[in-house]
This record gives structure tokens, C-alpha cells and sequence, in this order.
């Protein structure tokens, strides 16, 4: 029992978030969305050298096999800085996804992925739209029984408004006589419901960022900003409701990261973390961003801050990868069909 | 006590429900935050006034039918079952002209209330300033005499509706060595005047609901002073009352969005979380209706509105916040779609515009400390 | 359309509150548990001299002819001074009932309460013991198809022991053939369901009452107790906590109120207002009695204050006629079976 | 990061497992706020020390098994798990003593630790009084030194277990002269002394579970102070750290009590409101458990606790509070029963219970402060 992160993986979520506070600054963002572009390319380009898209893809494909507690800090320092490109999913979702397919042309898309080559995104069941795929060279569609690849080139795109502005999210259509299909059965079914914990587990990483940057956003606010001759942060009122913020976030990390941890296990109990976990980190997150609206009063409700852009980067996740009464579907379905005594909080199914 | 509507209520429902049915633009106006938008909003103040529908809590000199504030909930709850417009308007109709009922001079209600009545006036609030937001008295701008006119000057925040509104009413220091609540005076301005710059700021949904106002030697003649130099606070705390109180949010807008999220639960299904605050919501929304008829009947018996306007505020805007906030868990993935799309019908636009609710009119922090130090006593901070 | 007491109405509760100030202290409060004993008697004489155990009794069987509006202020502070003896119970409940019954042994008891000769209990279905049964001298069972009267001298009690030391509730045995069947069938069931309205109408207003003397009480504390050397009702974290709870009261006293003009309706929206004042109220109460808790720190978790007294009183009143789930049932039932525009609040049901 | 437990963890479980089916008595004990129940978990005291389970994590020589963290994490979800009683040795073994560890001399350790481990001495804490609560610097009880003596005087309150305990440590102010935070020690001191007085406090359930201290010129030697004379406060706030942070609310307590509610609601049926909030609150539950588990990892890696300890406090207290709350509502109208029969099964007693967590240990208001100034960096107010 070590609940603990290795110096490495704390370090690659420290250079990382070095990087982005470099290159993903609330000015980088507003110039991106003005230009309308899916991407900054010399961003991404830091993003692919750092090896990041290849993290969880296995070293014989190239990749460097890292697992889903590695990433996980990183995806947190991706949600902290809003980071515009699909860099979670690819490298949390997408690749490992492709790897694990037992098809040729999905793993030799895995290894062009963590040669910083390709992109690809993932479409599931679990969500009308697929988020990146104007970015994505393959497409990945999990569907009941069966997981296809779609190569960009044969499919048409209708872009779907999202309140995050890069939260780009397509409908997908396309000729059947395309589609790879990579996988069948119970197997396709198998790793369709791997890449959804995978997508929620993400998803709920960028939440704590989100919401530890909200709480920080705000904190910074409200020292600064004076009113009635004192800064407003010296005020109960707004020191007690980004306390309430921060005990969320305190509670919902190590939820996130168990469940990182036991994700592997692909049973009742993980599932059920892993739902906690997405539950969680958005609900942190969803408090945080509306405090921080609060805080930063007009300011929050305009685009004078950027407090507005972590706040639809919430909207979009949260219902991202199973929204909330799946995920809550899935708790209540452990607690009612499983023990609950003390002890049972890492179990693990026995067959 | 009685709770029924008599048959003049009943018949002047009816009335009400039937000019609706006949002149509410079948498709949804543009918002009224953009250029397009503003003209349609002011284009149906006018067919609002044209049945003397546009204020009718006012006066029929005004334009007004002298309604009590019974007809005006049953108004009110007509307009919003009829889906009608938002009120472009508002700030004037609802906000200014109260207080210039109260405070102005003959001269000034003949001169300002019929055009606002007919939307040819449309009007915005420009009370903020980047040093004064919750803290109100710290208003720097100021309004210089020079003969019979105020020269003002100074740099003006989150005015709503500035960006394409008429006139502007506003917070001046008229006395420039006051400080905080005293020699600040309310003065009205053209938009257009010359050295009068208004820039959009884009607010949480892109749109330019609001706009910063810099005035730059302004000349407003002085009989556009509301009230007596000096008085501007007490005027101003006037306003806020109102707008705090009763007309700010009519209690039919919640509960037809309450009725939109229960059918919303029923198509679409709700677990137990959301089940939980649909029953909230369309409790509250309903909690909210009973007591601003309440305040009403008890306004009509000669009462008079308190620190219950405090209680309104923080009420309504978080139950809000919450019923949006229920509308987007059941729609779960769909929840972010924008546009113009079907899935995307409305409710994040509207949780975007609740989150504003805590905030303006009084930060809700603001209203829970005048709630405690005048309805409980607690000694200030 | 008019919401405003009358100015009788609002006398006569302000005369109860007056009495009730002066008879019925945390002192007397104190007293009365220390003796044991059900009722304090010269209090209750003053109040049966009051004549409000008449109030709901028809002129006709000596009482004063008053309805639900009028008793509603009068609960209200019966709320506020927790008042021990079962009067709330007695006037509102059994009484109106009693004299309701299409017989004479009924009518007969309704003309001793109005006289102040007399008390009765009601036990009903929806809650398995009764209450205030050893005061009484006649107990009206609300039972599935029928209504029985039963002299007190008949039964046997079997005490429950409450939270609330003056709620004093009763396993009630007996032996059918002592019992007179005053109304049976659908007249029975309509009684019994009135009943049961009041019995929630009139609970919800004392929770008004409790949650304002919480509030109150709190907010006295909060002036008089000094620490980091201001009162504590200086810091925005008390004063916000209190503000909350009042914004809560002002918000359930007008369903409470709507509740008791439109009980008469027996339909679908009369029960789901009754229901939602009961939730409204006992949920200010609720809150209000947790942070006078709070507020009061250490004191407010002993018996050196009486602030556990009104706390207790909620959680009482709280299952009683009907508790949260059964309340909320009915208003999900007029939500679904019903339109729900503006302009429904005050809906009658039209055959 | 390997969220297993080792082969000697597993087996270390089973062990605790056997010798609590072995042990724990059959019948609940009563309450240890009264006479009676006070001597039978006194005598459980000694019979898990009988079996080395009294104070696990202490080293062996004082009577403890030199356990790390998870270890004490697994005994402690075996102890809820079995249903075992309440510690009332638990203000000695769980506060003093760690600070006794950090901050006493080996013959203060030798003196104190072993009777503590075996429940020959029982302990109550002395730090609040009646102008102190919250603001405890504000502490006024004096110590005067006379030779090898402190002669103590004053009154203290909320002193829990001290109607039956054996022993109390307190913070008294040495140096009369000094203000708040300065001049304090922290000074142990027999309850039967001559010139105690111990007036017992009914709490909100009825019980005596605090008490009144007056002292009046009580001697207590000078080796029974505890750190340097003057560093009371330091030593005083170590305590606290310990006592918001891992020991005093170990996660099993909720754990069980969240699987309690749930069988609850199983057995009862629960309404939408209900579902919602037990869900919430076994997910709660098993969100403070893995945060401690992560933080015990984090300790035995070397790491030290911080102001996370302010945000435990605040957690587990609020998740307490709505899970007895929950199943008060399931229950419905036999909530509010107390006493020996079935149905009074125990939540209003845990309920009303909980309703101290935000209470003592630092009001959580207190907790709020110190998150938002030492963690986030805002200023005092």
C-alpha cells in the first residue's frame, strides 16, 4: 500500500506544467480563439516533443509505456491551463486505445501517434459527438460490438457549437464501405468501456486543474482588488466560500488518483472509482468556477478575465465521457451490489 | 385572506392572454445585445405600447393603465406562459422610472416617461465604475457646474444596454470635495452627446450586454438632475430598492422556467440527484410567486417594501442558478451545445445569464450583510 | 385576491405571543422537564381561557367558528415558545375533527374542548404512535376506512420515548369493543385526509415559529459573545449563516400561509401546497436550529442555553404527518399530473 | 503508487480480525458520559491492552506496537468494522500523548504513557474556558509558581470525560503579565487534587459528557508541565494538529457508519432526496478515506501535515452531519424516538452526535480561516 506519486511522475507534471504556463497564458487562448484555429503549432509541437502523446503508448510500438497514474497529474496540469488541443484524449484515450487493438492498421496508427505524426480521436457511445475530429488524421468509433477506424479523409464533419469554444465537437458521417472494423464482440466491448474510464478519468484529472485554477484565479483577484477599503479577500464571505472550494478539491484528488490506479482492474469497484472520481473533480470544479464568477463579480461575468473560459472548459467535461446520472448509476450499482464494510475501499473483484 | 382571483382579475386574464396570443412574434427575437437584435426588442416595445402593454403599472398619463400590483403579477404571468420578449426597455420602465415618479419634477416625467413608454428612449444604467463596484459610494466621476449645465467627466462600468440605448442615468460626485454616500448627484445623459464614448465589453456568452462609458466633458443641462444636488445616494438607494424588490424579476419568469425543466425531466428522464431538483425548483419558483404576492397585497394595504428586498434577491438568484444548473445534469452530454441548433434549446445560454443573478443589483454577499445588520441587528463588520 | 392577515388575526397571535413570553420561558420550559409532569396548568388555563382549544369549533358547538387562517399565526408562535402542552394539536387537529363527525358522541367531545372542558388526541395512519394521549380524555383514531372514538379510560399507553421530552407520544391498545366507529368509508378517509392536512398545515407554521426564535436567539448570542475581542456577530461568516436562514423563513411563511387558505380545497394542489409548506417550514427550521447550534458553539451543544430545546422540537415535528418522503410524493404528484404555467399558483381543481 | 496491501498487511488484518471476534463484547456498553459505562470502557481499555490494541502506533516500550500509519488504518477499519466501543481513553492516547512524544522528558513519558495505555488513567483535556473558546489565546487560568510547584487557578469549560477522568492537561498562563499567545504552559494535573471542583455540563443528549473545572489553588509540580514554561501555545496548536488531523475521526468511523445507511435505506426505501444523499455520503466517506490514505502515505515517506488538517476538520464534520441527517429522513416519523427500543436504533443519538463536529476541535469557521489564509494566501480580516 503506497499512495504516493514517484519523483518522475511528479516531475513530468511539473516540466509540463512549465510548459504551459509558458505557452498557454490567457493571452495565448484569447489569440487562438479569435483566430479560430483547431491549434497553436508551436505549442503542440512542445507538446509532442515532450513525448507526451506517446505516453501511453507501449515501447514496442515506439511509445513509452507509461500508465494512467503518469498521466494523470499531467492531464491535471492540462485542465489547470485549459489547454486548447485534444493533447488528453490523444495521448489518455486515443493512443492506447489504438494499441491495444489487435489490428495492424491501429497499432501502426498508435506508433505514428507516439512518433508525433498523427492525431487521432475517439467517438463513443457514450456521447452524440466526437471531440478533435477536425484535427484527427484516424477516427475511432466505439460502437456496441464493435470498434471501427475511419480514416479522416472519408469522413464528412458537422461541426456541433460547444459553449468551449475548443471543445471542438463534430457529428460524423460516413460510407460504411470505409470503416476498418478493428474489433467485435466482447472484445471491442471490453476496450470501448476501458477507453470510457479512460475518457472519465481525464476528464476528472482536468477538473481538479480546472478547479485548483479557479480557487488560484480567485485568490489572486482578491487581493488585489479593493472595495470598501480593504481587499475583498480579507472579507469571511469570500475567504469561506474559496475555503469550501479548496476542501472540495483536497477530497476529490486522491479520489482521482485512486482511481487512476485501480482503472486496470475493469470491475465493479473500479468502475465505481472511477465514476467517483469524474463525480468528484467536476463538482469541485463546477462549485470553483461559479465561486470564481462570484469573486470576480462583473469582472468574472465578462471576457476581462479568463475566469469565463475554465468555467465552459467545466460545462464541456461535464458531461464529457458519461455524464453525471451515468456515472452516478454506476456507484449506486457497487454499493447496492457489493459489501460496504470499512476495508472495502480498494477492493478488487475475485472471481 | 383570500386567495382568488376575482372576476375583473379573471376577465382582465383573459384580456391579456388574448392580445398576447394575437401579436407575440412567432419566432424568437434576435437578442437584444446585438445591433439586429435591439432594433427588433425596440420594435416590440412599440407594439407593446401600441395595446398599452409596455408599463402598465404606471399612470395612463404616462402611457401606463394605473394597474395594481396584482394585474401586474397576472400580467406578468401571461407574458411569460406566452413566451414573449425580453423587455429591452427595462432599465427605464422598471428601474428609473420609479424613481422618477418619486423624485422628478413635473417637467421631467412629461419630458422622459412617454418616450420610454414607447420605446423611442431606450435606456441604460450607469451606475459602476472600475473602483466602485459593491462599494457604490466610491464613485469618482463627476458633475461639474458651469451655468445651467453639468459638465461631466469620468469613466463609467457594466452599464447594461449601453451599447445601443438612448440616454443613460447615472451617479455623479457633484461636489468635489465630498466623500462616499454624500455630494454625489443622479444625472441623466444622452449616449450620443458629444464626448461620450461607449465601448462593448463582451460578456460570459460573447455578447456586448454591457459597456464601459467614458465621458469626456459631457454638458447634461442641470434640469436633468433627478432630485436635489447632493441627494443622488438617497435617489440611487431608491432605485436599488426597486430594482432588488419586486419588478426586477417577475416570479412568472421562474416558474415558466421551472415548467420547462419538469417537461425537460420528463423527456428525457432524471435520476434521483436531478428528480431532487426539479421538486426544488418548481417548489421554490413557487415559494418566490406566494411571497411576492404577499408583498403585494400588503404593498396595496398601504405597507411598504423593507429589507425583505434583500431576501428577494439572494432568493431568486439562487434558485436560479440551481433550476439551470438541474436543466444542464439532465441534459448531460448535450448540455454544452450553443447555437442554433434544436439540442442546443436555450437552458446553458440561461445558465450563463443566472450566474450573473448573485452578482449585479447588489452583490449577494451585500444583501446577506443588510439582512443581518437591519433585519437581525448584528453590528457591522 | 388578497394575502394579508386581518387585523384580528394578527391580534389575536400577537395576545398568544404575549402570554406565551410571559408564561412560557426557557425558565418554565425547564421546569416543566424537570417535573415530569405533561402540562403546566396554569399555563394552559390561561390559554384555554384564551379560548383557542375553541377556536376551530363551530359556533353552533360553542366554539368561535374560526378557520386555518386565523389558528395559522397562533401556531406560528406556539412554534416560537416551543410550547409543551399539545395545543397546536388540540385546537387545529382533533377538535375541528371531532366536530366534523356526523355523531353525537363526537360533537358531544368537540363541545367539551370548546368549553375548555376537555382534551382529545388524534392517532392517525401515517404515523405510528400519538401524541399527547395521556392528557387526553378522548382519542379519535384515523385508521383506513374508519374513525373511532375511544374513551381514554379504555386504552392503554404504552410511552415512546421522543427526542423532544414534551413530545409525548403513545402505543395506544385496546379493546375493540370499548370503541365507537364515528364515521366510516369515503367519509372516514375524507375526514382522515383533512386531518392529516392540518396536523402538517399546523406543524409547518410552528416551524416557522422555531426557526425564528433559532434565528433570534442566535442573533442576541451573537451580540452579546466577545471573542478575538469583537462580538462574533461582527464576522460575515455568522452574520451570512443567519441571513440564509431568515431568507429561508421569509420564503416558506407565505407558502405556510397560502397552505391554510387553500386547505379547504381537498385536491391535488391544496395537498401539494400543504406539502410544500411543510417541507418549506421544517426546512428553515432545520437549518435555522443546526447553525443556532453552530453559532452558539459549546453552549449551544449543552443544555446551558436553550437552544436544543427548539432543535429538538424540529426534528419532532419534523416526522410528524406525513414526513419528508410522504410530503414530497404529493407535490411531485400535482407537479406530474397537473399543467405548471404561470398563473397555475393558486389552481382549484374543476370537476 | 500501489494501492494493494501487502501480504504482511493482509495478514496483520486478520490477526486484529481474530482477537476482535474473541473480544468484543456482546452488548453495547453504556454511554461513557455516565458512572456506570465510564468503568466498562475503562475495562475495555484494559482489555484491549491486554492484547497490545490500546495504542497501536505508539513504540512497544510504552505499551503500543510501533505500527506505521496503514497499519493503524487497517486496525481502525477492523475496530468499526466489529462494532467495537467508543475510546474513551481517546483524549490521552490519540492527543496528549503525541504531543507527550514530541515535546515531554523521557521520565514525563515514563510516568504518563504506560497507565494511559492500559485505561489505568483516563484523561480529559482542560483547554477552553468561558471567554476562551474559539479564541483560545484569550485564556486567563493562571499558574503561579511557588518553588517546585505551579499553583493553578481558574476556571475552565468544556472539558470533555472530565466528570470520571483521572488526569486533565490544560493551558495556563505562567507569566502574568503576558498577553494571548505568550506566557502560556501546558500543565498537567490530577482531578481528585485538593481544590478541583468538577461540575459536570449536560450535553444537548442529557449526558455529562463535559464539564466545568474550577481549580483553586491546585499544586502541581513543576515536572508536570509539559514543553518549556511559556511555550504553551506552540505545544498547545501541535496537539490541535493532531487532534483536526488524522487520529481524532478515523475514516472507518464513517465508512461504517455510511454502510449502516445504506443497509438503512435498503431496508426502509428511500425517496429520490434520500438516494441522492446516501450516495453522496458513501462516496464521502470513501473520499476521506483515501485522502488519508494518502496522506499516511505521505507521512511515512517523510512529509509533514499541514493546514490540510483544517481541511479534514471541515469535511469530515460536514459529511457527518448530512449522513445522520439522511438517515433521519428515511426513518420519518420514528426518527425522533431515543431509548432502549428497536427503532430507536441510534441515529438521533449519532445525529445530535454530529452536530458537535463543526463545533469543537476548531469551529469550522475557524478551519475556513486558516484554509483560506495559510493555504491560499488571503489576508486577515
Amino acid at each position: 500500500m503506497d499512495f504516493t506519486l514517484s519523483d518522475e511522475q511528479r516531475m513530468t507534471a511539473e516540466v509540463t506544467a512549465a510548459l504551459l504556463a509558458d505557452r498557454c497564458t490567457g493571452a495565448d487562448l484569447r489569440r487562438l480563439m479569435d483566430s479560430g484555429a483547431a491549434l497553436d503549432p508551436v505549442r503542440w509541437r512542445a507538446l509532442v516533443e515532450m513525448g507526451l502523446p506517446a505516453a501511453m503508448v507501449p515501447e514496442s510500438l515506439g511509445g513509452l509505456g507509461l500508465g494512467e497514474v503518469d498521466l494523470t497529474p499531467v492531464a491535471e496540469q492540462c485542465g489547470f491551463a485549459a489547454l486548447p488541443e485534444p493533447l488528453v484524449e490523444l495521448a489518455g484515450v486515443a493512443a492506447p486505445l489504438l494499441a491495444a487493438l489487435d489490428h495492424p492498421a491501429a497499432r501502426a496508427w498508435a506508433g505514428r501517434i507516439a512518433a508525433g505524426e498523427a492525431m487521432a480521436a475517439v467517438g463513443h457511445s457514450c456521447q452524440p459527438f466526437v471531440a478533435g475530429a477536425d484535427t484527427a488524421d484516424v477516427l475511432v468509433l466505439c460502437r456496441p460490438g464493435e470498434i471501427l477506424l475511419l480514416n479522416a479523409e472519408t469522413v464528412t464533419l458537422g461541426r456541433q457549437p460547444s459553449i468551449d469554444p475548443f471543445h471542438r465537437l463534430f457529428a460524423v458521417a460516413f460510407d460504411g464501405g470505409d470503416a476498418i472494423a478493428a474489433a467485435r464482440g466482447p472484445e471491442a466491448d471490453r476496450l470501448a468501456a476501458l477507453a470510457l474510464d479512460r475518457g472519465a478519468l481525464f476528464a476528472a484529472a482536468q477538473g481538479i486543474g480546472l478547479a485548483q485554477r479557479a480557487v488560484d484565479l480567485s485568490a489572486a483577484y482578491a487581493k488585489a482588488r479593493v472595495q470598501f477599503g480593504k481587499p475583498i479577500g480579507a472579507n469571511q464571505a469570500v475567504k469561506h466560500h474559496l475555503a469550501s472550494c479548496q476542501v472540495k478539491i483536497e477530497f476529490a484528488r486522491p479520489v482521482v488518483l485512486a482511481a487512476a490506479a485501480q482503472i486496470g482492474q475493469q470491475d465493479i469497484y473500479s468502475r465505481a472509482r472511477v465514476s467517483h472520481a469524474k463525480l468528484a473533480a467536476l463538482a469541485a470544479a463546477d462549485l470553483a468556477g461559479r465561486t470564481a464568477i462570484q469573486v470576480h463579480g462583473a469582472m468574472g461575468y465578462s471576457w476581462a478575465t479568463d475566469v469565463h473560459v475554465y468555467l465552459k472548459r467545466v460545462l464541456a467535461l461535464t458531461g464529457a465521457w458519461g455524464d453525471e446520472a451515468f456515472h452516478r448509476r454506476r456507484v449506486s450499482a457497487r454499493i447496492k451490489g457489493r459489501a460496504l464494510d470499512p476495508g472495502q475501499v480498494f477492493a478488487v473483484e475475485t472471481a | 385572506m383570500r386567495l382568488a382571483y376575482t372576476a375583473e382579475q379573471d376577465a382582465f386574464r383573459a384580456e391579456v392572454r388574448a392580445w398576447l396570443a394575437d401579436h407575440v412574434p412567432a419566432e424568437r427575437l434576435a437578442s437584444f445585445d446585438t445591433a439586429e437584435g435591439f432594433q427588433a426588442h425596440r420594435a416590440w416595445e412599440k407594439v407593446l405600447h401600441g395595446g398599452r402593454w409596455s408599463a402598465v403599472t404606471w399612470p395612463e398619463a404616462y402611457g401606463g393603465r394605473g394597474l395594481d400590483l396584482i394585474r401586474w403579477l397576472i400580467f406578468e404571468e401571461e407574458y411569460w406562459r406566452a413566451g414573449a420578449p425580453g423587455r429591452v426597455g427595462q432599465n427605464g420602465i422598471f428601474l428609473l422610472a420609479p424613481t422618477m415618479m418619486e423624485y422628478g419634477t413635473a417637467e421631467q416625467k412629461a419630458r422622459f416617461l412617454p418616450p420610454m413608454a414607447s420605446g423611442e428612449e431606450i435606456w441604460a444604467q450607469a451606475w459602476s465604475e472600475p473602483q466602485a463596484g459593491s462599494d457604490l459610494a466610491a464613485v469618482r466621476a463627476r458633475a461639474t457646474r458651469d451655468g445651467d449645465h453639468y459638465v461631466l467627466n469620468g469613466h463609467k462600468i457594466w452599464s447594461s444596454r449601453a451599447v445601443f440605448a438612448d440616454w443613460a442615468f447615472g451617479l455623479f460626485r457633484t461636489d468635489p470635495a465630498s466623500e462616499r454616500h454624500k455630494g454625489l448627484s443622479l444625472i441623466l445623459f444622452k449616449l450620443d452627446a458629444p464626448g461620450v464614448r461607449v465601448v462593448p465589453i463582451q460578456q460570459i456568452d460573447g455578447e456586448a450586454g454591457f459597456a464601459e462609458i467614458f465621458l469626456e466633458d459631457v454638458r447634461s443641462p442641470v434640469d436633468q438632475r433627478l432630485g436635489g444636488e447632493g441627494e443622488g445616494w438617497t435617489v440611487c438607494m431608491a432605485t436599488a430598492g426597486f430594482e432588488r424588490g419586486l419588478m426586477l424579476r417577475s416570479p412568472a419568469r421562474f416558474q415558466a422556467a421551472a415548467a420547462r425543466l419538469v417537461a425537460l425531466a420528463d423527456r428525457r428522464g432524471a435520476d434521483a440527484v436531478q428528480e431532487a431538483a426539479v421538486l426544488q425548483a418548481v417548489m421554490d419558483a413557487d415559494a418566490y410567486a406566494l411571497s411576492i404576492y404577499a408583498t403585494a397585497s400588503r404593498l396595496i394595504a398601504g405597507g411598504k417594501i423593507g429589507a425583505e428586498a434583500s431576501c428577494n434577491k439572494v432568493f431568486w438568484s439562487e434558485l436560479d442558478v440551481a433550476l439551470y444548473r438541474a436543466a444542464l445534469s439532465i441534459k448531460g452530454a448535450e448540455a454544452e451545445l450553443t447555437g442554433p441548433t434544436e439540442a442546443a434549446d436555450g437552458w446553458m445560454d440561461g445558465y450563463l445569464f443566472s450566474l450573473a443573478g448573485p452578482i449585479y443589483a447588489g452583490a449577494n454577499e451585500i444583501q446577506r450583510n443588510i439582512i443581518a445588520e437591519r433585519m437581525l441587528g448584528l453590528p457591522k463588520g
